[in-house]
């Protein structure tokens, strides 16, 4: 059953004045404390905002607190390799002689940064064409939805894997495969959330007056269209992180001698187990990171959407 | 001695808003085979009250502030969890509002009439626990006794597969499976086409005459109280604002309230009655109006509505009202 | 319902073309000369023309493109220049490895998953939910790659429980194959040794492959849980004094089980993608690492090959969601 | 009830005109197929100049159907619709646009015809922007305006649905139906969401807004008590085809055809206790719509002729209205 | 050393659990038996794709091919000897034109036809007409149809003109069985493809089960033609070869005793097990050489100060810190193992101040260009090696781009002098101690090739590979060498690396392991091996 709706402000008919009674707050400012409030209530919510602002802090202020900021460029110091994890060197070092607690460090920008990039991209192309299927409707969504459920068809890291092998290694080559493979996800989701909007009542009040196609779709439909698309990309930001260690892991990643969390363990396999602490931290960064913004996408959720409830 | 007893029972949901006061002293009685119908409009906690007698508000966000709720001189708000589960059904039995949803999409009506006729087998002490051939007996008999053809049929189908009509008298005969004294129904026709709400209701009035139910029916709508209880309580934002036998009800009502809801009513029969609207809206449950909580809108309130509670009190043989100056008085 | 199947096969069909551009498009993109790899590493340039001519690879791409559809309507994948095997018949070998994985870790996923679910929906924002919620995200964040590691040294290493990596033990004979699965396999020839052994090597595989596949089951049937659990229909038969086991096993779950289904359906096909991680991992000798190593080696036959029969699995394994959907819902079933 | 204005319109030609208007739906039926089901057939209906035309009938009916036709949010299988003289049933989007300004819809949830996230101010200036491009002052002052007139205060101006009542919502969507000052508004059950308090207030202040703008009033509902105090006209609907229409009084007092008495007799009346169903079983299902008059399974009066022929809507009773029964028609009833 | 410290103490509890466990676990774990023979567990990291010997050669198929396979000659011993194998004798004509062989009476195939003289016409032939794997050795000197079965046991060949190092490639050329193959050839194929993962061969081995990726079983010939140095008593049962990918469980395997020898570590690796009881190391001098070629035909690098520069300031002590001290620096562009190896003078070492003026000579004398260094994708020790080559360059203010590509891509690129990487590393392993394969690599012919990369260009220095080829003398041939060895370190192709030791690790049982520099690097000799337990 739900609770009786939320306190109504007095009609401003003209029969009466309502005597002051006090009031909740309204607008925007209660929507507000609502979803922090509805945030707070929920550890795991809590937890993954924690380890956002951890490793976004981590990232905006790597090159400055890292104790070795040379070692990410390139210095090497082989007389010092494999050492365990020390006061000198608290996550140890690696195989020629870097510190590791740097290297892990300056990798969550160059995480971060591709899995920011990766689901913006990704969004900006499906989102619109999601939102244009989803309205329009006919030959024009037949064929929209046919190449995305075609893309949907291939799991992502083969193709990737295959559009990396093709580019060529590189971070930047590794983010515009994802970027190829991960946009069709929101193609779906914008059109089937489209799909739902359009046969709202407001929709059709819009069209009564005349409203134009484009305005519909980005005054009325995209708007309402966000929520999911927030939580989506949110939980993406991780995803696509996770892909990029993917694709770094494989061999077919960052390239030498930028740090990058996936790289680092692929080579840190070969040191195993006798050397175990060089793949410890950078997966367990990768671990923290996604971890973070996929709890945080699933508070959201819960504040955004409370009713959706697809994986 | 009443079949079931109300006493100052008081019902609060916590939110993030705060607490909303959402049944605030709520008193009534029910013989044994008699008619209540409870009134009011959205948000004046008559669904929440029908659910009270059941528990089955969810608690949290729900929580009992105070009062009881006595059936045969149980207190339900006291007994544990099997004790009120082997009185769900079996004493006290509910039908609600929109058939579609409270059937079971993916179970088959067959699963979920046996389901309702063993539901409390396990529940009783030393209760024998039925064969499903039996309870599949039991159920074609019962879908019989509320007037649908072809049992067996209806039986071996899904909710989905049946009219609304037709869910709405299946719901009816689940309630009926644990041959209960008191029958609540929740705004049963609401979600029904008028033709069949006619059914509907009158299937509920021979039931309740031939098998000599109690009945408690929730609805917004006057005409289908009415049609189906001989008594009636008017609820307003939590309260119980005037409670009198129907008819008497609807030639004079003391409360302005009642009387608002009833002039507002525009009727088929005389076009020329122009319904009046009741000014103002309902307030909110939250920081509801002190005093009595109808005094905003009241053209008759006076400066003691504001501070002081009234209490409801008979006014009249049969007749009850929480009012300072009930009308006509 | 024939009419029905007929129309997705014609969908596939043209998806499957679809998918054939994309990956032809991609593996000319690359720079590389798969005939140099053929060839060998001293060859001499005129063996490498030979080779190129013997793969076809002088061809202008077009006509290279249409040999290659047209190979595929037979069923031929083309020649894999590193290996100079059919691709085809690599894919038969490789396939049952991976689809055995694949069963096992969803079979793991289902039966983790769903009963947790449930759990976790009966004590909705308790700890219990949190701690399942935080479990189930972590099947998702943790790195395949690297939990396969730590779980490798920790029982196979560490522990010696278990096997490393393979499917069977050096001296063990495989047995004849029937499905080319070795549990299976070893169970329909009634070798339960061969079938105990095969097992051992299949849990850690399996384990971290159905992480992410647990993961959605958990999180999208503790979500249908709730939903159900906060339904009508729930507060009715509670109102009838149904028995709470039986509200939740059977009234709630029915429901739930619908979506959960489709995830399970849509969580293969990523598995199969998910083997190319845990499949490096292990030495698991299925598709995915076939995948990796052509794709590192620039063979992009192969990795065409294993593009599609993945598309192909993800396809049907929708379409039989589909169909079981329809079998199953009541509410979707002929009129 | 109806005005001595509306009177006088009445014999000009209609404002909206429909002639054996057909629509036909798609819908899955089952995991794997679709069938075809007629939502409105063969619908003639005019609506006469400041007239309100009442369309009643039970859910799924059709009456939606037809109110969405005549807007042309839906196009029409088969018939024709004229509006104001002009043939809207082929017409472009863009044609229809500055006809869209004349013609407006009011819907039966408040809450779900307002975008949750534009303020009152956006959802009633939006008519105005993108009919007239109005803007800045201007725009403030028309909205202003309009929500004077519909009894909005002005600190209104800025709040989100979800911060009004239920009352005060359906107020900002009269307001930007009010906007282009139309000449038709089809009210689709704008009172059925509402609790019978503020539906008094709502009807109140839709009559005297069609006496004061000399509106036509398409009023669809399934409250023949709200239709009877509001229409001068009114159409019952079965199964997607209009059996009888008429004037309101001469209908909702004695209505001819047997589904319409069965409607009627159905109605819960306040001051007579009990309630004797009228008519058994239920609507049928319109994917298998029955032979002859849809509603002869249904009817007491229904012989052979019934089950397989179908009855047109002709002139019946006292010749004001229109009748759709074999049984009317041979005098059975 | 530091390193070696830290290392330990890891290691000591890792491998405290392991004894623990292993012990704990499953005691009973040695070796496979399969009778009272033995089975010797292999492992490396590189599958067996091609069984095929005329068609693909590299250490792991290599080692396949040699087990199951016999050539005329055979490398053995350290240095590297050439021993008659199927050909009991040999004759060379004065003119060093014509060879003739004579072949043992009592070879046999496996399927038990016997190996004659046409046998091993057929398969130089094939070899030949496939042009794929081992062609490239003899295709410019030896027509097909010269190739002659004198009668049985007697087989000629007529080269083209003289080739002083045929010989010396001969152990690479096997001799499949004319009539299995045959009989199983499709479409004019010379049974290529049922060669893939069929073996026809003479060998001590012959396949009993075959999976390309994953595992090898190969069972010993009982009545081999040669005969089992260990005695018949003492020989295995078979070998199995299992590719393991991943070097840490590949380690672990060895340490539970699942596998009997392994090779493919990390040097640290290496140094780690040395002091597990029970393990064994071989540990030798190897013939592979690293160097990292420069392109000499494209700015900036076709400077020769640049790339002096570049030479004089890389760290060479890196290469040896990176093996652990396992390797061995090159003094000159050929290894050590080679005949006519000299040590030249004025190879370069790390030298700044040198490095600095060559550069301030070069056309960037401040730097500030970016280099690319390629390194084939996934090999450990070139990007290892690149990183302390950009390290290295830092102070000249150059930079690296490290590439790792695929190696198609990389032979792609590397074919024109154009769109050749800047830097590329290479490893090259010569197939015969002969140098004429080593000086080849600096041949105008070599252009493109992927020991070509550097698209070398010394007129003089082609004149002397090419005169030195011919010469039948020794003494001359070795002159001409010694001369182009220190033009070569003159020009600077590239920088001159080192030769990292070959290495595995064994468990002690297994005996009579025989090591000879002129194979692959992990290659090994199956023959000989047998378990002693």
């Amino acid at each position: 059953m739900a609770p009786p709706a939320t306190a109504v402000p007095a009609d401003g008919l003209p029969a009466q004045p309502a005597p002051r009674a006090p009031q909740p707050a309204t607008g925007s400012a209660r929507a507000w404390r609502l979803a922090l409030w509805l945030l707070s209530r929920s550890f795991s919510s809590m937890l993954g905002l924690a380890l956002v602002l951890f490793i976004v802090t981590l990232a905006l202020l790597g090159p400055w607190i890292v104790p070795y900021p040379a070692d990410a460029e390139g210095a090497i110091n082989l007389l010092n390799k494999l050492e365990p994890p020390s006061a000198a060197h608290w996550f140890g070092t690696d195989e020629v002689g870097r510190d590791i607690l740097t290297r892990v460090i300056l990798g969550t920008r160059v995480s971060l940064l591709a899995g920011l990039a990766i689901t913006l991209a990704a969004t900006a192309i499906g989102a619109p064409l999601g939102v244009l299927a989803g309205y329009s409707g006919g030959r024009l969504r037949e064929t929209i939805m046919r190449i995305t459920d075609m893309f949907l068809s291939v799991p992502g890291l083969v193709l990737s894997l295959a559009i990396v092998a093709a580019l060529g290694p590189g971070i930047g080559n590794a983010v515009i495969a994802l970027i190829i493979v991960w946009w069709p996800g929101y193609v779906r989701l914008a059109e089937s959330k489209t799909l739902a909007i359009k046969e709202e009542p407001y929709v059709e009040a819009a069209r009564v007056v005349g409203a134009s196609r484009a305005r519909i779709l980005f005054r009325h439909v995209l708007p309402n269209c966000l929520s999911p698309l927030i939580v989506k990309m949110s939980m993406d930001v991780g995803q696509a992180i996770l892909a990029v260690a993917s694709l770094g892991f494989i061999g077919l990643g960052a390239r030498p001698p930028e740090p990058e969390w996936g790289a680092m363990i692929s080579v840190a396999r070969t040191y195993m187990p006798d050397w175990w602490w060089y793949a410890v931290a950078p997966g367990a960064f990768i671990y923290v990171s996604v971890l973070g913004f996929n709890l945080l996408g699933d508070g959201l959720r819960d504040i955004l959407d409370p009713r959706s409830h697809r994986g | 001695m009443s079949l079931l007893e109300i006493a100052d029972y008081r019902l609060a949901f916590d939110t993030f808003d705060g607490t909303h006061h959402v049944l605030d002293g709520i008193d009534l009685a029910l013989d044994a085979g008699e008619t209540l119908g409870i009134v009011g409009e959205t948000g004046c906690g008559k669904s929440v009250l029908a659910k009270s007698l059941l528990r089955l508000n969810e608690c949290p966000p729900a929580r009992v502030v105070s009062g009881a709720i006595r059936f045969k001189d149980q207190d339900l708000l006291t007994l544990d969890a099997r004790a009120m589960r082997s009185l769900r059904g079996r004493a006290i039995a509910m039908v609600f509002q929109d058939p579609a949803s409270f059937l079971n999409p993916v179970l088959g009506i067959g699963a979920q009439m046996t389901d309702a006729i063993c539901g409390q087998d396990g529940a009783q002490p030393g209760g024998r626990r039925r064969s499903r051939r039996e309870a599949a007996r039991m159920a074609a008999e019962l879908l019989a006794s509320v007037g649908l053809p072809e049992p067996e049929r209806i039986l071996a189908s899904y909710p989905h597969q049946l009219s609304g009509g037709m869910r709405q008298r299946v719901l009816i005969a689940m309630a009926l499976a644990g041959k209960p004294a008191l029958l609540v129904a929740d705004e049963p026709t609401t979600a029904l086409d008028v033709t069949v709400q006619a059914q509907v209701l009158a299937l509920i009035s021979d039931l309740v005459r031939s098998r000599g139910l109690a009945l408690i029916l929730i609805s917004h709508d006057l005409g289908v109280i009415s049609a189906a209880c001989a008594r009636v309580a008017v609820m307003y934002a939590g309260t119980i604002v005037e409670e009198a036998p129907t008819q008497a009800l609807l030639a004079a009502p003391y409360h302005p309230y009642a009387r608002g809801l009833i002039g507002a009513v525009p009727d088929l029969d005389r076009p020329g009655s122009r319904p009046r609207g009741i000014p103002g809206s309902i307030p909110s449950l939250l920081f509801p109006p002190s005093g009595c909580r109808f005094h905003p809108r009241c053209p008759r309130a006076s400066g003691r509505c504001g501070v002081e509670k009234p209490l409801l009190r008979g006014i009249a043989p049969g007749r009850r009202v929480a009012c300072h100056h009930p009308e006509g008085a | 319902m024939l009419v029905y199947i007929a129309k997705r096969v014609a969908l596939f069909g043209l998806m499957l073309f679809g998918l054939v551009c994309i990956t032809f498009i991609i593996s000319n993109i690359a720079p590389a000369d798969p005939a140099a790899l053929a060839a060998g590493p001293d060859a001499s340039r005129s063996q490498i023309e030979q080779v190129r001519r013997e793969y076809g690879l002088d061809r202008p791409l077009p006509e290279q493109f249409a040999r290659y559809v047209a190979g595929l309507a037979r069923g031929d994948l083309g020649r894999s220049v590193s290996t100079s095997r059919d691709v085809t018949s690599e894919l038969l070998r490789y396939f049952p490895a991976s689809l055995e994985l694949v069963l096992v870790a969803m079979l793991l996923g289902i039966a983790i998953g769903v009963p947790l679910g449930m759990i976790s929906a009966l004590h909705k924002d308790g700890w219990i939910d949190h701690a399942t919620r935080i479990f189930a995200v972590s099947g998702i964040a943790l790195p395949p790659f690297w939990f396969g590691l730590l779980l490798q040294l920790v029982f196979a290493v560490q522990m010696g429980w278990l096997p490393t990596s393979g499917r069977l033990s050096l001296m063990t004979i495989p047995p004849e194959p029937i499905t080319g699965m070795l549990l299976a396999d070893s169970l329909l020839r009634g070798q339960w040794s061969t079938f105990a052994e095969a097992a051992s090597f299949t849990v850690l595989p399996a384990v971290v492959l159905s992480l992410p596949c647990l993961a959605s089951i958990l999180r999208v049937n503790r979500a249908e849980m709730v939903e159900a659990l906060r339904a009508d229909y729930v507060m009715c038969a509670r109102a009838h004094g149904v028995a709470p086991w039986r509200i939740v096993a059977v009234h709630a779950l029915r429901n739930a089980m619908l979506p959960t289904l489709a995830i399970i359906g849509l969580r293969y096909g990523w598995m199969m993608s998910g083997t190319v991680l845990v499949e490096t991992v292990f030495d698991w000798p299925g598709i995915g690492l076939y995948a990796v190593n052509s794709a590192i080696a620039s063979d992009f036959k192969p990795v065409m090959g294993v593009t599609l029969l993945i598309g192909l699995n993800f396809m049907i394994a929708n379409l039989v969601v589909d169909l079981l959907y329809g079998v199953l819902d009541p509410r979707l079933r002929e009129a | 009830m109806s005005t001595p204005r509306s009177e006088a319109v009445a014999a000009m030609a209609p404002l909206v005109e429909m002639r054996a208007v057909t629509k036909r739906f798609r819908v899955r039926r089952g995991a794997f197929h679709t069938t075809e089901i007629a939502a409105v057939s063969e619908v003639d209906l005019g609506l006469p100049r400041g007239t309100a035309v009442g369309l009643v009938g039970e859910s799924g009916c059709g009456k939606s159907t037809v109110a969405r036709l005549i807007l042309r949010l839906l196009d029409p299988t088969a018939g024709s619709i004229r509006f104001d003289g002009t043939d809207i049933t082929t017409l472009a989007e863009a044609g229809l646009r500055p006809l869209r300004r004349r013609m407006q819809l009011i819907h039966q949830n408040p809450s779900a015809a307002l975008n949750p996230r534009m303020t009152a101010f956006a959802s009633i200036a939006e008519p105005l922007v993108v009919q007239e491009g109005a803007r800045g002052g201007v725009l403030v002052e028309r909205v202003a305006a309009l929500m004077a007139e519909v009894g909005l205060p002005g600190e209104f101006l800025h709040r989100y649905p979800h911060e009004m009542s239920g009352g005060q919502r359906q107020r900002v969507c009269i307001a930007r139906a009010l906007a282009l000052g139309p000449s038709l508004v089809v009210l689709d059950e704008p009172t059925s969401a509402l609790d019978v308090s503020v539906q008094a207030q709502i009807l109140e202040f839709l009559q005297s807004l069609r006496s004061g703008h000399g509106l036509t009033y398409l009023f669809i509902s399934h409250n023949l008590a709200v239709v009877r105090q509001v229409c001068d006209r009114v159409a019952v609907m079965y199964l997607g085809r209009i059996v009888e229409e008429g004037p309101a009084d001469a209908v909702l007092s004695a209505p001819l055809h047997p589904y319409a008495q069965a409607l009627l007799a159905a109605v819960p009346r306040l001051r007579q206790g009990g309630v004797l169903p009228s008519v058994a079983g239920d609507p049928p299902n319109p994917a298998s719509p029955p032979s002859g008059c849809a509603f002869h399974p249904r009817c007491r009066f229904a012989e052979a002729r019934c089950r397989t022929e179908r009855p047109d809507l002709v002139a019946g009773g006292d010749g004001e209205r229109r009748v759709a029964c074999h049984a009317v028609a041979e005098g059975r009833i | 050393m530091t390193g070696s410290n830290i290392s330990r103490r890891g290691l000591m509890q890792g491998a405290t659990a392991l004894v623990a466990a292993t012990t704990a676990a499953s005691p009973a774990i040695s070796f496979e038996r399969e009778g009272n023979r033995k089975v010797l567990v292999f492992s490396g990291g590189q599958p067996v794709p091609i069984l095929d010997p005329h068609v693909r050669y590299d250490w792991s198929t290599r080692m396949m091919q040699q087990a199951t396979h016999d050539a005329l000659f055979k490398y053995v011993g350290n240095p590297p000897e050439l021993v008659p194998w199927l050909a009991e004798s040999h004759q060379i004509s004065a003119d060093g034109l014509t060879y003739t062989f004579r072949i043992v009476g009592n070879a046999r195939f496996h399927n038990g036809d016997p190996l004659d003289a046409e046998a091993v016409r057929f398969s130089f032939e094939r070899g030949l007409r496939i042009n794929k794997g081992v062609a490239w050795m003899f295709k410019d000197f030896v027509k097909p149809e010269n190739i002659r079965a004198v009668d049985a046991r007697t087989v000629e060949f007529k080269l083209e003109r003289a080739f002083a190092p045929f010989m010396s490639y001969l152990p690479w050329w096997y001799i499949v069985n004319p009539k299995q193959v045959m009989a199983n050839q499709q479409d004019g194929d010379w049974g290529q493809k049922w060669l893939t993962d069929h073996e026809a061969g003479s060998g001590p081995f012959k396949v009993r089960r075959w999976d390309a990726q994953s595992i090898m079983h190969l069972e010993a010939v009982a009545d081999y033609w040669k005969g089992w140095p260990m005695g018949a008593d003492k020989r295995l049962a078979g070998v199995i070869y299992r590719v393991v990918r991943e070097p840490a469980p590949r380690k672990a395997a060895l340490q539970r005793r699942e596998v009997d020898v392994i090779t493919e570590l990390t040097p640290d690796d290496f140094d780690q097990l040395k002091t597990i009881p029970g393990v064994r190391l071989e540990d030798h001098p190897g013939m592979t050489s690293f160097g990292i070629k420069f392109n000499c035909q494209r700015q900036p690098t076709a400077d020769r100060n640049l790339r002096k520069a570049i030479a004089h300031a890389f760290d060479y002590e890196a290469l040896l810190q990176i093996h652990n001290g396992a390797a061995r620096l090159q003094t000159s562009p050929f290894p050590h193992a080679v005949r006519g190896h000299i040590d030249v003078p004025g190879v370069p070492r790390r030298d700044m101040d040198k490095a600095r003026e060559f550069l301030r000579q070069s056309g960037t004398p401040n730097g500030g260009i970016e280099l690319e260094y390629v390194h084939v994708q996934g090999l450990e020790d070139p990007r290892r090696i690149g990183l302390a080559l950009l390290n290295s360059l830092q102070p000249l203010n150059i930079r690296v781009r490290i590439t790792g590509q695929p190696w198609p891509t990389m032979v792609q690129r590397g074919s024109k002098p154009d769109t050749a990487p800047d830097m590329t590393s290479v490893y090259v392993t010569p197939l015969s101690t002969d140098p004429d394969t080593v000086a080849y690599q600096y041949h105008r012919a070599s252009w493109g090739l992927y020991y070509g990369m550097s698209h070398y260009q010394n007129e003089e220095v082609w004149r002397l590979v090419d005169q030195a080829r011919a010469e039948t003398n020794w003494d001359r041939r070795a002159a001409m060498y010694a001369e182009v060895q220190r033009k070569i370190v003159d020009d600077q192709p590239e920088i001159f690396g080192m030769m990292a030791n070959r290495r595995w690790a064994m468990r002690d049982y297994v005996k009579d392991f025989r090591f000879s520099p002129v194979r692959f690097t992990g290659e090994v000799d199956l023959y000989t091996m047998w378990i002693d337990a």
